[in-house]
């Protein structure tokens, strides 16, 4: 089993960073990248979602849903054992909510394989991604002095960037359909992974930087960070499962679980838990969960999907 | 030329607060203000500058005394303690002092 | 008839924008799109006209030239109905002048529906920029104290950027040929319309802001930018069945006229009539005139096109 | 270290004016000049930064007296009165003073 | 509000310098450091700021006077014979002078 | 024989800024094409070696080192007949390396005439582009008072930029082999050449400004900086003769010793060489060379190796 070119790519970028080079890509660049990626996996799904009797997906959505706050409590619990209240409260929002980049490399490897997964997958990582984020406030808050601005969190969380492109990605290629996504897809589609390749990249350059700041952050974080990521994907799996998801959904459910965010769950953590010092989340979720994702995670929750719907 | 004396108050902080700061400072009285992007390091470690929560802003408001320690206060009591930031005030004379 | 995808994308930027999302794309992307759509359209009616024997197009561009400065003359005396001088003439430069994006939008609207349309309409987009400028400029200035630094204007004309690419790809197109051209197709063609989807989702972004500025105009403003593009459509399109143009060669030159600036006038407006209020003229041009292009005036235009050449 | 008084001149307006200022600027005798992309907001309304005609420049210009004096005028008569502007000066001290 | 006294260090020059110039602020003892990307002109001709040999920063650095004299005294033996440069300083009133 | 269109579009960008057009691509762009193109030119060459036997590669690549570090030498000797010991260094240092973009407009002409090259030809673009640094601040410092601060420099050089990408696109290339390149084709295949049009507009900008900064260096320069390219190229169609390389082989080969750096040089040469004036070796190399290879020298250089390797 060869590595996938994209994961090159993110080594690429690590091994860079790591040795110093001075290889830099511009913010605007990493700004733009990521918008596309949100669209095409949004238009992707929604498509899909086109062809589909869309009876079954609410009541899906709203399990995964609970699913979700759900893995954000836990995390909560296990990391209270050792870190403030702030900080579990805020990494626990990041592991609970999912990782766009993440889906995107796990969805790419199925299509290698040529195993296909449900268009409601594409649903299930827009919901997601909302959920712990409220339950990691709420937490934080509990107990401490502070109010919450519940406005302003609402607006962050359901009206920030990664939301609403991939709602409206959704949207748009719900509309559209299969013809009207034909003209858009030499760009969307064609451009997919390629476009991931780059992102990879930059994802590679930016996780060195975290991987120094996880030193600093004791060995229990880093064994939080690395353990979480099978257990979850263990819990998405038997969801999965008993949704009666395909091989394909089952994988995809998995890595949702297992997978912590790094864009969404950072920005609103950081306006609505200001006592909680980003250091630590980011060194767990950028600096170890997303390599081990990439690298052993996927393959192995691609073999525990198979084994569980064989 | 003729200038008129005020204060410029700077604030260097994580680019996540610009949409609170600028409400703040609005709502505190100063009748306008000035963003650049940039990067930088001190006390919480380097701010790279490539995404968003790894990059810093500047915010430059030319005000009177009054208002620009009002937004010192704020940024004392509501941010420091949990932002990287700094903040600071200089002299300066502008051309028009009504706008300010 | 359903609505173009690539609507949609404008759609989504003007919800998000007006339900205040923090969704910004980066100001470099949006000068790379701008760019882009530029060089692409100029490289297509540049490789259409090598094929063509170019005889009538010389006096062709001669009349449309006539036609959008008579446009701005007659949106002045409109505005002057209740505007000032300076934002009378600012702005009717901008409604005789004319919108690379709507344009753009109009001829994927015509590759849909299977219309094809002669290669001069894109000379003709070149060319029907500039008058209305210096008509523009030249109201602004009668009776005026200040004198016009007509070098300054034409240089900011001729020489700006949209003028320059659009000739430039144009010409590279004609010399090129369509073999010349393959190559470079995958990005120039291909790639055309997603990438036009990219820049309404940001176009729709800005025109929010733009929609707040209008309550400030009044109602007047509001009535002009609403009711000049379908009146000038008509004369538009009149006058491309005089000149004996096909059913999409008379929809796309109504859509010219009806269309108004707002990349290159208020550049030159700004630096050429500085007391003109340029929030008067964008809130029309883009609040009001470019949505409504898009979302009635296309279809409405074609259908007008296809009755009169019927 | 000896560091020689000079004025530093801050002008923050709209993008668009780039080229014409960085004429005067030169113009009326200074060295030089830096220019930084800025955004902002002031009595004509925010420049999100997004567009050419929204988006604002800083442009800093260090110089004696006499020059900061002049580029002052020339901005209260030529641009102040139809452009978002602001224009202040502070006192500096330079390292080379037979540069400015 | 009391605000602190301290010096405000600014350099503008060659973006090629930025690795050097962030360890010596480090090392001469300045605890953070603010860096802008910038174009403009002087001596050594226009730097319009596309590529990287053609571009600008701007660093400002935030210190006490011995600091400040030490950074600037760096930049006048090491980069001014042969950089693009400019440096000088000013007084700034600080909130939290330990960060400083 | 007609122009390639990509070499139009460096036309347009150098009359555009000669005209004082206020036409200018963000910095943001330039920074992504330059990455793209790299990594392209990277994959490009690693698939090709992943389908050769690499034994021969090795001694090859020692060959051309050796060549350009002499090329730097001999430049060397050249230049200080008239300018000064660091300037004359600088300025060897820059035509001792390689022109990325030199190289892939040469490699895009041989794709358009049909002509096949070794795969190793991008081998040696990646190598040949440090040795000649090291020799130029070498030349710099021998009997200077400085010392060298070798560590910088070899981290400037070895881990720069351009260096970390080509190499890493070479080693994902060849790690991905054929099968693996196929997703990602679309990209860093079909859209290189319209990508390297987009480069060279922005290229016809930049060596505008270095073209008038060219009459304050003098009638020296710029005489070497015309007739140094072409009897270098004789130099490297020798060699790549010698080594028994095909048409497209000797015809590259060649391209690469006429052509003079002006991205890795002019950065390394910045930091190591700071008694240098840019200006020079800037409007030597990127004001004259790189549109002299571009206009005349390419198909100069293919005439030669045809006519070597007849
Ligand atoms: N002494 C200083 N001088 C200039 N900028 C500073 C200084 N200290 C901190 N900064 C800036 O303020 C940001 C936050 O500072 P800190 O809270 O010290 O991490 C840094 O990322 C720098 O951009
Ligand atoms: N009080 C202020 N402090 C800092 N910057 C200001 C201030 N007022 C205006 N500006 C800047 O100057 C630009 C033009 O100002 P105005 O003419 O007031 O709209 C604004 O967009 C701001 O970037
Ligand atoms: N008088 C000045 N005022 C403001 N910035 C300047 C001045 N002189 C030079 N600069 C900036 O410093 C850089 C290097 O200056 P120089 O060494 O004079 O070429 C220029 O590119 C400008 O960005
Ligand atoms: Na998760
Ligand atoms: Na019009
Ligand atoms: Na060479």
């Amino acid at each position: 089993m060869t590595l996938d070119p994209v994961v090159l790519f993110f080594l690429l970028g690590l091994a860079a960073a790591l040795a110093r080079s001075d290889l830099k890509l511009p913010p605007a660049l990493y700004e733009t990248l990521s918008v596309f990626l949100l669209i095409a996996i949004g238009l992707k799904g929604g498509v899909a979602l086109a062809k589909l009797g869309s009876a079954t997906v609410l009541w899906q959505a709203l399990l995964v849903i609970g699913l979700s706050a759900l893995l954000a409590l836990v995390a909560f619990g296990v990391l209270r054992l050792r870190l403030a209240r702030p900080d579990a409260a805020a990494t626990a929002a990041h592991y609970g909510s999912v990782s766009v980049v993440t889906f995107a490399v796990a969805s790419s490897y199925l299509t290698r394989q040529g195993i296909s997964y449900e268009p409601q997958l594409t649903v299930f990582l827009a919901v997601m991604e909302m959920p712990a984020l409220i339950v990691g406030v709420v937490l934080a808050r509990l107990g401490a002095q502070g109010q919450v601005a519940w406005g302003r969190l609402a607006h962050e969380v359901l009206l920030g960037k990664s939301m609403v492109l991939l709602l409206g990605g959704l949207l748009i290629g719900y509309l559209a359909g299969p013809e009207g996504m034909k003209s858009l897809s030499p760009l969307y589609v064609d451009l997919f992974k390629p476009v991931l390749s780059l992102f990879l990249l930059e994802m590679g350059l930016v996780t060195a930087g975290k991987l120094a700041g996880l030193r600093a952050q004791g060995v229990f974080v880093a064994l939080f960070a690395l353990l979480t990521p099978p257990v979850f994907a263990v819990v998405g799996a038997l969801t999965g499962q008993g949704m009666g998801l395909s091989t394909g959904g089952v994988m995809l459910l998995a890595t949702l679980c297992a997978s912590s965010s790094y864009i969404a769950a950072p920005a609103a953590m950081r306006i609505a838990v200001p006592e909680a010092n980003p250091a630590v989340s980011l060194a767990a979720s950028l600096g170890v969960t997303f390599p081990f994702n990439l690298l052993v995670g996927i393959p192995l929750y691609a073999w525990l999907a198979r084994t569980l719907t064989a | 030329m003729t200038f008129h004396s005020k204060k410029l108050l700077t604030i260097v902080t994580e680019s996540v607060l610009e949409g609170q700061l600028v409400e703040d400072i609005r709502r505190l009285g100063a009748h306008g203000y000035t963003v650049c992007d940039a990067r930088g390091g001190g006390t919480h470690g380097v701010q790279g500058g490539a995404w968003s929560f790894d990059a810093n802003i500047r915010i430059d408001v030319v005000c009177d005394e009054a208002v620009a320690g009002a937004i010192a206060e704020r940024c004392r009591s509501r941010y420091l303690p949990h932002y990287g930031m700094i903040v600071y005030v200089s002299e300066v004379g502008v051309l028009r002092p009504e706008k300010f």
